[in-house]
């Protein structure tokens, strides 16, 4: 059948077709693969589908060189998300997404929405939601509008898992003047699910019908995911009325709603209405199943009056699903979904037809052959080439760079750094999330390296988290890919757990764009080096790019959502200091690396030099390492060295337990022959302090594993506080400086600012 | 003992108590549903924590109207116990069960540990604490600023109603251990006949050591001495 | 029956704690309007009723607010207007 | 310099989804208010400023509610009343 153009729709000019989004070869391709000029409708859906944020078209060729195998992975890319086995006949399933862009223009709802997508990613897939992490970057909090945009977005994420009553326990933020004019917003959410009710979203069986479920459909968000495939310029301003508004109770009835309705059997298939709606959702289901189907958009329960079928085909609503019932089961479908207060319309169904088709009533306004609206979707392989002035940044030598006159007291540097927002803790934030609802969050934000989640019913534990230093990537991809699946697996590894697979955000900017598209090839192939090295399949993940402002690209920044696994989750390690007279050891080896740290930046306001090197090798000897030593019960503390170097790590294993602070004496006189800079702030890779009451047993493992480690001194009561030997010298801090300068930092800068938080807080109507 | 748990829409807590019954104490737990009028023989109603309704207009305003409402306060009349826990106690209160309101927190939503003082053990909630004792549990609620008129608290004082308040680390109210700037630091409450009693911490959050506090088994042990009493 | 559109103002009791409007004030001190003394934040709604007439619509709003709307504890409600539709 | 009290309507925008509307239109009609269509829930502002009339105070708080109180993104204002102290 071919669809007839709608009374008032605008014609097809090549001015409408470039303001959908849309080259000229690509509407050609269209106008090919449908043998006739588009109708407006048309238009509009292929404008979505074809979008970089639903069709993947610049990044696909290289997402499939991932490595996605393991014997345990039950789903890998490609579904609403990724799902492990973790034994037991229980799964995980676990997926993270950005919502840079509108969270950017409203950092509240753009927020709050993304956690409600990333949600209804995991619930679709037949599993509870147990557990959000949240990977944030911005400008320096100096900026009025960026400490704006940190209170909506904290706010938003807080707001929405709080309703769901799914606890937040994990993240990682950044501030970085890169992040200044777009910053990024990632959730992760991760669900429990029995493995005999995993459900995917593929149409199938003829005559099945297609319900739309949940919230009703209005004009919020009409090409969001076009919107998010372009730069954020100030033109952006001017699509403001894309912003969609979430309703996390109605997400939470959806929630209770479809985990019913899946255990029900009367659905086949679940999928969330995303990015470009009805459209994508009900194209990919189809495509999955390789079945035709057909919408009458007239049967979609909307809003608002007057809405054309391009609207409701584009509405990014919120709140909404589509699922695949059994041909006769409608009845029961909308009572389950009556009990919960919401409504599920019969909108279409899976016909034996190869087309996508969809109707206004009888009248055909969109139909296209098979499944080739997905399949169809060009791919590009843009050039890559590496830009010169990185290159140039990256060989500059660092080691040059004159120490502050104020350097000379270490102590001094150590004390700044504990107040470089990246650094210092992010209990500002996370004392707006609820951690323990749900009662399992064995170790929450700020207690380890990772959070820690029991698996009722079994001794088993989830530990999860996300990372990437995108200052890393950017100064060197390659490396700095690798070093955002490793950090990942160290801090999991901290806690106790085996890494066992990933997610992924890859944040990038323009890829056509050649040094661009340099770092999004590079940083794959570094993130792809280290998944395999590490064993840690990637199961899933999400692709933004187009994070530009006018100032520029932001840091390349591949976040790598990780998932490890507890056997026993009574041995969950946390990061802080706690019994005086421990040992304290150090795994791994400091080197003389200072390229690319916080040290540089924030102290010099410097970025460059090379990341440090990356051994993968040693990175899955020092995880066996942590496993092998917490497995056997001999851990008290154990954390990573990150952001700061070795010196902020043992500040932040005394101080980060602020009931319970602790002091130590270390020695590091066996590196003398090291700057003492490097040997402090450097970020070598491959390091872990741990503490212990049996440093004998704990090096011995070390060493069978071939991994450099010594005991470097004790933990000591409060009182003594830091004290590091360096070079001769004795640098000595107090601990309350070192305290007071990590956990108010945050605060303090946060409060300069009433105005412009109190606006963002009055913004949705919640209260302060 | 027979704990009822009400489900309202929105509620998310309900799972918690029911662990909490049932694995931590070794009693019996049903889920009631809002929209039923069956109590189905319970000796204890749960009202749970959560955001009944989104939390849209006022905590609790909307959920108090739910059928299973008009059981819950005739149990309440015939002197049954009623448990409001943070969400459960703003619908006690919206509902009228129990005195005063909820305002927002003067600071914004918080999820952090508490220290609570219990101020009387005659309640079918406390009777196994003893006057004094400081317990650990965690907030979460951008709604928990307990608030009343002067003449109100004066009178939930001299009735020894106040039950539970936030306290520092050696036991004294301060303003900083007052996360929410409640009045007279009021973490929770019973109503005149003690059989009702609503608070603002999670205490079925805090009944196994790996997370962090057992401190709230003690407050369900006293309903087990209440409910065989 | 005829549409009206019967707005209400739901005002925090005097006396007690206004946190939110504190925070508007200082913000707006933050931002230079000197000359401003207290704020105060209730809620503003808009509801769409039909009724045999104004003041019947007034009635029914009028017990919506004892019911629901607002809180008798801490909030007064005033009926701020009835239009017809 | 007059003391006034200026009050301002702060309205979610029309079209965009207003959960908490809709959940009060569902509470109302639950308790039997059969007649009610939609209801929108906003906030109601009542400043206290000095200004040299009541056109100039108008005009001050329209400042305020541009560069603080609504969300432009989100929200529509109104004033709805400027009194003399
Ligand atoms: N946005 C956030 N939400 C919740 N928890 C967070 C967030 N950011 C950081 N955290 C928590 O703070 C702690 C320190 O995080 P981070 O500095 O990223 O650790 P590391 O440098 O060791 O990787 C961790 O427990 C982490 O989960
Ligand atoms: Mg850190």
């Amino acid at each position: 059948m071919t669809p007839t153009p709608r009374p008032g729709d605008p014609t097809i000019t090549p001015a409408l077709v470039a303001e959908h989004g849309l080259t000229r070869d690509e509407y050609d391709r269209l106008v090919n693969m449908l043998g006739r000029t588009p109708t407006f409708t048309e238009l509009g859906i292929v404008s979505a589908l074809w979008s970089e944020h639903c069709s993947y078209k610049h990044s696909r060729p290289l997402l499939k060189k991932l490595p996605t195998n393991a014997p345990y992975v039950l789903q890998g890319p490609g579904e609403n998300a990724g799902v492990i086995s973790i034994g037991d006949g229980l799964a995980v399933a676990f997926k993270i997404e950005s919502h840079n862009h509108p969270s950017a223009v409203e950092p509240y709802q753009g927020a709050a929405t993304g956690v409600g997508g990333i949600l209804r990613d995991v619930f679709t897939m037949g599993a509870r939601p147990i557990a959000m992490l949240n990977s944030l970057r911005f400008g320096s909090l100096d900026s009025a509008r960026v400490r704006y945009l940190v209170a909506g977005v904290v706010r938003g994420i807080g707001d929405y898992g709080n309703c769901m009553g799914v606890p937040t326990v994990a993240g990682d933020v950044m501030f970085d003047a890169a992040y200044e004019g777009n910053p990024l917003v990632n959730a992760m959410c991760v669900g429990i699910l029995r493995e005999d009710e995993l459900i995917r979203a593929k149409a199938q069986g003829i005559g099945n019908k297609i319900m739309a479920v949940g919230a009703r459909t209005g004009r919020d968000g009409i090409h969001g995911a076009s919107f998010a495939s372009e730069d954020l310029s100030h033109n952006s301003d001017a699509k403001r009325p894309r912003v969609q508004v979430g309703d996390p109770f109605t997400e939470k009835l959806l929630l209770e709603a479809t985990l019913e309705l899946i255990a029900s059997g009367h659905v086949v298939a679940v999928q969330d209405m995303g990015a470009a709606g009805l459209t994508s959702s009900s194209a990919e289901m189809a495509e999955r199943g390789d079945v035709g189907v057909t919408i009458d958009t007239l049967k979609v329960p909307v809003r608002e009056s007057g809405m054309t079928p391009y609207e409701i085909l584009l509405s990014e609503s919120q709140e909404r699903m589509l699922v695949v019932a059994i041909k006769g089961r409608e009845e029961k479908v909308r009572a389950i979904l009556a009990k919960w207060d919401l409504t599920a319309e019969v909108i279409g169904e899976v016909i034996a037809e190869p087309v996508y088709r969809v109707t206004e009533g009888k009248k055909v306004v969109a139909e296209f052959p098979g499944t080739r609206l997905v399949t169809d979707c060009p791919q590009y392989h843009p050039e890559a080439k590496e830009s010169e002035a990185i290159i140039a940044l990256r060989n500059r030598d660092v080691n040059a760079i004159p120490a502050l006159p104020q350097e000379r007291n270490s102590a001094w540097t150590l004390c700044r750094l504990m107040e470089s927002p990246t650094i210092a803790s992010k209990r500002w934030l996370y004392r707006q999330y609820d951690s323990t609802v749900r009662t399992n969050t064995v170790i929450g934000p700020g207690g380890g390296d990772a959070a820690v989640l029991r698996i009722r019913g079994t001794t088993k534990g989830l530990a999860l988290k996300t990372d990437c230093n995108g200052r890393y990537v950017y100064l060197d991809p390659r490396v700095g890919g690798r070093i955002a699946v490793a950090e990942a697996a160290r801090n999991v590894a901290c806690v106790g757990a085996r890494p066992m697979a990933i997610t992924n955000c890859l944040n990038f900017g323009n890829p056509t764009r050649p040094d661009i598209f340099f770092q999004f090839r590079e940083a794959l192939a570094g993130m792809s080096e280290a998944c395999v090295a590490l064993g840690t399949p990637v199961t899933g993940g999400n692709v933004s790019l187009y994070n530009e402002s006018p100032a520029g690209a932001v840091y390349p920044t591949p976040t790598i959502g990780m998932v490890g696994l507890l056997d026993d989750v009574s041995r969950a390690t946390p990061m802080s200091f706690r019994a005086p007279d421990d040992a304290i050891i150090l795994l791994g080896e400091p080197t003389d690396e200072l390229g690319a740290s916080e040290y540089l930046a924030w102290i010099h306001g410097v970025v460059a030099g090379a990341p440090p090197a990356c051994d993968l090798t040693k990175e899955r000897a020092l995880v066996e390492t942590l496993h092998e030593s917490i497995n056997a019960g001999l851990l008290h503390s154990a954390h990573d060295c990150s952001e700061g170097g070795f010196a902020v790590a043992i500040a932040e294993c005394c101080v980060a337990n602020p009931l319970a602070l602790r002091g130590a004496m270390v020695d590091l006189s066996p590196w003398k022959a090291l700057a003492s800079r490097a040997l402090l702030f450097g970020e070598a890779q491959g390091r872990a302090i741990v503490s212990t009451s049996d440093a004998e047993a704990v090096l011995a493992i070390a060493k069978k594993h071939g991994i450099p480690a010594r005991n470097i001194g004790t933990v000591k009561p409060h009182n003594e506080g830091l004290v590091i030997i360096v070079s001769g010298h004795s640098m000595r801090s107090p601990l309350l400086d070192l305290s007071s300068a990590y956990h108010d930092a945050i605060p303090r800068a946060m409060q300069r600012a009433p105005a412009e938080q109190v606006s963002a807080e009055l913004a949705t109507g919640a209260t302060v | 003992m027979k704990v009822g748990i009400v489900r309202f829409p929105g509620s998310n807590c309900e799972d918690d108590a029911f662990h909490a019954v049932v694995y931590q104490l070794g009693e019996e737990a049903v889920m009631l549903w809002h929209k039923d009028h069956d109590l189905q023989g319970s000796d204890v109603i749960i009202l749970p924590g959560g955001f009944s309704y989104g939390d849209y207009l006022r905590a609790g305003a909307i959920a108090r109207f739910s059928p299973i409402m008009s059981e819950v306060a005739a149990h309440a009349k015939n002197g049954g116990i009623v448990l409001g826990i943070c969400n459960g106690f703003q619908i006690a209160c919206e509902a009228g069960l129990l005195p005063g309101a909820l305002l927002h927190n003067d600071v914004g939503y918080r999820s952090m540990p508490v220290t609570i003082r219990v101020e009387h053990a005659n309640t079918a909630f406390t009777s196994a604490a003893k006057v004094g004792q400081c317990l650990t549990m965690p907030i979460a609620h951008g709604e928990g600023r307990f608030a009343a008129s002067e003449d109100l608290l004066d009178e939930l004082e001299s009735n020894a109603q106040v039950l539970f308040r936030y306290v520092d680390a050696s036991g004294e109210t301060t303003v900083d251990a007052n996360p929410n700037g409640a009045m007279r630091s009021i973490a929770g409450i019973c109503n005149a006949a003690r059989n009702v009693i609503g608070l603002m911490p999670h205490p079925e959050r805090a009944v196994d050591p790996i997370l962090g506090s057992d401190d709230g088994l003690v407050l369900f042990e006293s309903l087990l001495v209440a409910a065989h009493a | 029956m005829t549409r009206f559109r019967v707005s209400v103002h739901i005002i925090p009791r005097r006396g007690l704690l206004d946190p939110q409007g504190k925070a508007v004030t200082d913000a707006l001190h933050t931002l230079g309007f000197a000359g401003v003394g207290e704020v105060h934040v209730g809620r503003h709604l808009v509801i769409e009723t039909g009724a045999k007439d104004a003041s019947a619509a007034e009635a029914s709003v009028r017990t919506m607010c004892e019911r629901l709307l607002a809180n008798p504890v801490t909030e007064d409600f005033e009926i701020a207007g009835v239009v017809k539709e």
